[in-house]
């Protein structure tokens, strides 16, 4: 059976440390964001902590969740790219050929959780930093587009040494960098497809799950845990859309098993 | 053939409408024996739609008494009359204001053929304060009146009832020339009561003024009233019954393809007139050529509409446009949407789109029949879509309504309504005379035949008024 | 005459205009093609004859990555002075480089033949493992000359997508592309 | 009423040829200052080119601006050339005459400025060139239809096509009067353009039919560009892209650009050319009266977007909706739309007396495009700034000095082309001009005397 690579992040897990972003970063050569970058909005981030208020003053709570890209299902993305650069891979994955990019741009204008980035300029890194871009992962040039990958050279290598060794890739036999580097282990990435899995366990048996937008049909990859509120704010005062109450409806879309 | 410089060839001047040659005192003659002279076809269809009127009416009251106002899918067939009289009678006096604007002479036979249409405004108007009940208020519900007061009620009620009167103004105030020659003509008393309302119309100058004015603005803004009234159907009766339905191209697609029906109506209308109502002489190719390229454009039209309708939600993809384009187009309605395509689409272009045809008397007559029976197909479609059992105040569709089809009780209501609408319009040709007089004999003066080097060609005057 | 020559001439017109797409096509498949230049010097002659036809070595007996990651990898220095330390360098002034560097410590800067762009990931260690032999795409090695290796095969995406999909492999996009 | 005077043929064909024959000042000026113009706008696209789009002021959520505005804008004012060469050549508005050929020539011209945009727009042009010219069989992966983008430059390019033959056959035998009349090289590139016209009656109906296929077959694509330029945007979910009435509110909307900018052109041709005796104030009266019809159409689309944007109340459309109303500088543009664009060219269209002044239908029309402007910006900014409710994603877009520049370029760009083309062939069709003094004719109804024309099919 074909592997649908999903993950589940549990907002009651998550301290906000960034270390994902951090570890992302260094894993997919993605070009150094200056203060400048941020202040245009043109920072590249494949992984990145909004942090959001919820409620109203005083009764205020500050809140994180780590937004990689959803990886739906049905992606708004992939039929407005006119040359195939984003498109469903037949692992579930969508994904990005960075080659065959001409920067449109029109996958990022049909993107609603704002995950494809653009490279605005060529990426530079200093002399000395030059040495640790990872050889397994191009470096994109500028006017092209570019996201999350759920660390496609992982996945990719994890299935050819399987293939090698005549077997089938396992639940944890590698992880995404910003799963490897969460230290509270709020990210867990793993196999929908495989009902022994870790995140198709999770999926399976929360009562926390909701998906980002869910209502737009699209059925992303990602499920996030709901955070659990030993002081909760008024129902009213909450964020409608990330505090989701169509939890249960992830059972529905999520294909587990 | 010949050519004139230019190098557009000038085919002959084929017989088009015999009445252009017409002395004017002939046209009077003419219009004064269609108003006297109906035979007894007239009286035998006059009386079968006056009994299919009656059985409507006495299904409507049936109806009424048994399913009471609280439900409204025992409505559906109700609105359906109501939607379809709305987009073909309503729509038939624009095709008057359509050739005016653009001074086109073929208008001129055509123009009380279709204004007389407007003389049976009163049944979509009754049919509309019967259907107000059903309609739930603007509370918790989509809609475009933003808490405006007595919405939607008073406001749907204004345009509808706004959109009768103007049309028996229209015909009325296009009809007075014509009334006052009926009055000054017919000395042996049996002028009818209507005439006498023409008692102050003498032709003068500023009288003519005043009345070519008239009928220009009044045209204008029944058009005008006629796509609000479209719209704001479009909008409450419609989609803000549907959750989640918001297609904003959808009030402009509903008026348009009751422009579609309008043209049919008339087409239909002058075919019976050519045939059976003595008017063979003013009817001739040119108009139905005229009116068939309207049909067709209209027709294209139509495609683009609802071809606009149906992809954005085909590429949004989103779970309730899933449900919403299966509502609409697949699951529930396949059948009524392929028959309202196939004739108010696919027959006017395949057909129409030869000269041929569109130049016959044949193609448009059965292209229009068509077209008014497609229509019905698609307004079964949206009304019973709109008027089905389901939970509207929901913000978006979670599950395919249960299908409408249509009842013996339902067709009687439907048929009732058309019969009461025709039998209108024959009543109304016993007092106005179609095709107008004073119309076609301004025709007559503006129309010369001229030699232009070596061939005849016609001359039409365009008078810069 | 000038009724016939007229339009042959605008035809002729029309049609050099038309062609110039098609030209830059066949200049992409043909003159630009890696398969039409010429071997590229390198540092050292290395005659891959001598090593296969006469020594008899295995391809992976150098290029050890080969089958197992990505990587062919070319061999250290000290591979080669694993045999090269007791063959003698009189007269062979490439042998003479060849130790003279591995003394000095400074390794040699080979001229990448087969060079893919840096979008694409080649995984030597699944092709050699599916069965094909070196050969399949970098040609008979072993007959070129001395330090002129030079690309037999096109080696551009067409010529993979062909051939994986005559192998049944995977023709999805991040195969390669990441 | 009309201001025509019967002229002779030959002081017809003089003066229409005036600007090829004759370069005024006003011509001059117009080459210098649009060049320079044009100067800037190349250095800033090779700016562009060189540097990447870092360059514009486009941003994470603000991926599209000014050139996406641009590009629309431009799309629109194409409609002009079919509006009134096709449409009113199918409808025999006798009216269309001496403006076919100009609407025809903007056309292409604004088509071509037009498609330059979304071209330059894309972070690696080159590689866009690369794919689409010619397609990528090589790797055996084609472009993806689905994707509007595909669609799009075909609708555009295929109309294109259309209107340069549309264009060609149109002026053929105008091209063959200024091959009688020209020397040296002018005469040899005539002589191989007018394809051995000679004026028989055989050519004129061969040219007659095909100009009345070409016009009819280019309906369809006319409505088809603009639809497909409104999919660009709604095919996408964005909140009020999303709306199905885009594709014949662009359309309608495009008209409404177009004519009034065929009316722009029409007032620079006399003023410029002194073409006084040609396009004539009834030509103005009646364009109009056709803009009044087609203005009060666009505003009954530009209302069922807002108020059907509006109508679910769903919260994503109505922050876009509330930004729109109510927060700087959409306000000041919503303000242009309806004044400009409606409020007050219309209600000084509905009168005779002000269609006739040129002056006033000079500013009108350029007000309209304003307006225009505004509108497209207005449309397609403000959904991708709010986009759904990441509101730590909410920015602003402000655009580039490069940008900016590009922009001013493509207004030069197309005029500058108008006026080379009018150095080499007649902006007005001495053909149509001539056969239109011979279809004006009289009718004495009593004492009045009305004018007529003679009827065509």
């Amino acid at each position: 059976m074909a592997h649908r690579w999903g993950m589940t992040i549990d907002l009651d897990l998550c301290t906000g440390c960034q270390a994902c972003v951090v570890a992302c970063q260094a894993e997919n050569n993605i070009p150094i964001n200056t203060e400048e970058n941020f202040q245009q909005r043109r920072a590249i981030e494949w992984i990145r902590v909004e942090r959001y208020w919820e409620g109203e003053f005083p009764n205020v709570k500050a809140r994180y969740i780590p937004v990689p890209c959803m990886m739906c299902e049905n992606a708004p993305c992939e039929p407005v790219c006119p040359v195939y650069a984003s498109y469903h891979t037949d692992q579930g994955l969508n994904f990005q050929v960075y080659n065959r990019c001409i920067g449109t741009r029109y996958c990022s204008v049909n993107c609603h959780w704002h995950v494809r980035f653009f490279n605005f300029w060529e990426p530079k890194w200093p002399d000395s930093l030059k040495q640790q871009l990872n050889p397994l992962v191009a470096v994109r040039s500028r006017g092209v587009m570019e996201k999350c990958s759920f660390c496609i050279q992982r996945i990719d290598h994890a299935e050819q040494s399987a293939q090698l060794q005549g077997r089938d890739v396992k639940d944890g036999d590698f992880t995404t960098a910003c799963a490897q580097a969460c230290p509270t282990r709020a990210i867990v990435f793993g196999d929908l497809n495989n009902a022994d899995s870790e995140v198709a366990k999770t999926v399976a048996s929360t009562k926390r799950g909701y998906q980002l937008l869910a209502d737009l049909g699209t059925n992303p990859a990602v499920v996030y845990l709901k955070k659990i509120d030993a002081d909760p704010l008024p129902e009213d005062s909450k964020h409608k859309y990330f505090d989701s109450s169509q939890y249960t409806r992830v059972k529905e879309t999520v294909a587990v098993g | 053939m010949a050519t004139v410089t230019g190098g557009h060839h000038v085919p002959e001047p084929s017989p088009v409408t015999r009445a252009w040659d017409y002395t004017p005192g002939q046209l009077v003659r003419d219009g004064l024996q269609r108003l006297r002279a109906k035979g007894q076809w007239y009286r035998i269809s006059l009386i079968i739609l006056a009994i299919l009127t009656v059985i409507g009416i006495i299904a409507l009251i049936v109806q009424a008494i048994a399913s009471g106002w609280g439900d409204r899918e025992n409505w559906g067939y109700v609105a359906v009359a109501f939607g379809y009289i709305m987009s073909t009678v309503a729509a038939a006096p624009c095709v008057c204001v359509a050739g005016r604007l653009t001074r086109a002479h073929w208008r001129r036979p055509i123009d009380r053929i279709s204004e007389i249409w407007a003389a049976a405004m009163i049944v979509p108007a009754i049919l509309f304060l019967l259907l107000m009940w059903t309609v739930p208020n603007t509370h918790g519900r989509p809609t475009i009146w933003f808490g405006w007061w007595a919405a939607p009620y008073l406001w749907d009620a204004i345009l509808v009832l706004g959109l009768a009167f103007t049309g028996y103004a229209l015909l009325y105030v296009s009809s007075i020339p014509d009334l006052a020659i009926a009055r000054a003509q017919i000395e042996d008393g049996s002028a009818n009561w209507l005439t006498r309302k023409a008692e102050g119309f003498f032709g003068t100058q500023s009288q003519w003024r005043v009345i070519e004015r008239a009928v220009a603005y009044l045209g204008a803004f029944y058009v005008v009233m006629y796509i609000g009234t479209m719209t704001v159907i479009a909008a409450d009766f419609i989609m803000s019954l549907i959750p989640g339905y918001k297609s904003a191209i959808f009030p402009a697609y509903f008026a348009i393809s009751g422009f579609g029906g309008g043209v049919a109506v008339v087409v239909v209308t002058a075919s019976i007139m050519r045939l059976w109502g003595g008017a063979e002489d003013y009817l001739g190719r040119e108009q139905f050529f005229a009116l068939a390229k309207i049909q067709l454009a209209l027709g294209l039209l139509f495609a683009y509409f609802i071809w606009t309708d149906f992809v954005i939600p085909w590429y949004g993809r989103m779970p309730w446009e899933i449900l919403q384009i299966r509502l609409l187009y697949f699951d529930s309605y396949l059948w009524y949407f392929v028959a309202a395509f196939a004739l108010c689409f696919i027959s006017p272009l395949v057909l129409l789109m030869w000269t041929k045809l569109r130049r016959g008397r044949v193609g448009p007559f059965i292209v229009s029949s068509g077209v008014l029976i497609g229509l019905l197909a698609d307004r079964i479609r949206l009304f019973s879509s709109a008027f089905s059992d389901k939970d509207i105040t929901e913000d978006r569709l979670h599950a395919l309504p249960p299908v409408l089809h249509p009842g013996v009780l339902d067709w009687l209501i439907v048929i009732g309504a058309i019969a009461a609408c025709i039998a209108l319009v024959m009543l109304a040709m016993r007092l106005i005379p179609v095709p107008s007089i004073w119309e076609m004999t301004e025709g007559t003066r503006l129309r010369a035949r001229r030699r232009f080097h070596n061939v005849e060609v016609t001359i039409i005057g365009k008078p810069d008024y | 005459m000038g009724r016939i020559i007229k339009p042959v001439i605008v035809v002729v017109i029309l049609l050099l205009v038309l062609a110039i797409p098609a030209l830059a096509v066949v200049a992409r498949s043909y003159i630009l093609a890696p398969v039409a230049q010429p071997a590229k010097a390198q540092p050292i002659a290395f005659p891959h004859s001598i090593h296969v036809n006469v020594v008899g070595l295995d391809c992976t007996f150098c290029h050890r990555g080969a089958t197992t990651q990505a990587d062919s990898t070319v061999p250290a220095l000290q591979l080669c002075m694993g045999c090269h330390a007791i063959i003698p360098t009189t007269d062979r002034p490439q042998l003479e480089k060849l130790v003279n560097a591995f003394n000095s410590g400074t390794p040699i800067n080979w001229t990448r033949v087969h060079q893919l762009p840096d979008h694409v990931h080649f995984v030597h260690a699944m092709h050699i493992n599916a069965g094909f032999n070196c050969a399949t795409c970098h040609g008979d090695v072993a007959s070129m000359a001395p330090g002129a290796v030079v690309q037999v095969r096109d080696l551009r995406m067409g010529d993979c997508i062909t051939c994986h999909r005559e192998n049944n492999a995977p023709t999805d996009c991040s195969t390669c592309h990441y | 009423m009309q201001e025509r005077r019967n002229l002779p043929q030959m002081e017809v064909i003089q003066e229409l040829l005036l600007p090829v024959t004759r370069t005024t000042m006003w011509m001059w000026i117009g080459f210098i200052v649009l060049g320079t113009i044009l100067a800037a706008f190349a250095f800033a696209v090779a700016w562009m080119f060189y540097w990447g789009i870092g360059v514009t002021g486009l941003n994470r959520p603000g991926m599209w601006g000014f050139m996406i505005v641009d590009f629309v804008f431009w799309i629109g004012i194409s409609h002009a050339g079919v509006m009134i060469s096709a449409i009113l050549r199918l409808t025999q508005a006798e009216w269309r005459r001496p403006v076919t050929r100009a609407a025809e020539v903007m056309t292409m011209f604004s088509l071509m400025t037009a498609m330059t945009l979304p071209f330059i727009h894309t972070g690696r042009p080159w590689r866009t060139a690369y794919w689409v010219f010619p397609y990528d069989f090589w790797r055996g992966i084609f472009p993806d239809v689905r994707s509007a983008l595909v669609m799009d430059p075909s609708a555009v390019f295929t109309y294109l096509t259309g209107t340069i033959l549309f264009i060609y056959i149109t002026t053929v035998p105008d091209i063959a009067t200024l091959r009688d009349r020209s020397t040296g090289w002018r005469k040899g590139l005539y002589r191989v353009l007018a394809l051995g016209w000679q004026n028989d009656e055989r050519q004129w109906m061969i040219q007659a039919a095909t100009g009345f296929l070409l016009a009819a077959l280019m309906l369809s694509i006319f409505v088809s560009v603009h639809s497909i330029v409104s999919w660009d945007f709604s095919f996408s979910l964005d909140p009020v892209w999303h709306t199905s009435v885009w594709a014949p509110y662009f359309v309608i909307g495009a008209v409404h650009s177009g004519v009034s900018a065929a009316v722009t052109l029409m007032v620079l041709m006399r003023w410029m050319f002194g073409f006084d005796k040609y396009i004539r104030e009834e030509h103005f009266d009646a364009i109009g009266r056709l803009l009044v019809v087609v203005a009060t159409a666009w505003v009954f689309f530009f209302m069922l977007d807002v108020f059907f944007a509006l109508f679910n109340q769903d919260p994503r459309e109505t922050a876009v909706m509330k930004m729109r109303f109510e927060q700087w500088p959409y306000t000041l543009m919503l303000v242009l739309i309806f004044v400009f664009g409606y409020f007050i060219p219309v209600p000084i269209w509905m009168f005779r007396k002000f269609r006739r002044n040129i002056k006033l239908m000079f500013w009108t029309s350029i007000m309209v495009n304003i307006g225009m402007w505004s509108e497209r910006y207005w449309l397609v900014v403000p959904g991708l700034e709010r986009k759904y409710e990441w509101t730590f994603d909410w920015n602003f877009y402000r655009p580039g000095i490069v940008e900016i520049t590009i922009i001013l370029g493509t207004f030069a760009l197309v005029p500058f082309l108008f006026m080379c083309f009018s150095k080499i062939f007649p902006p007005v069709s001495i053909w149509e001009e001539k056969e239109g003094q011979n279809f004006l004719q009289e009718i004495k109804v009593g004492k009045a005397s009305i004018p007529a024309i003679v009827r065509e099919f």
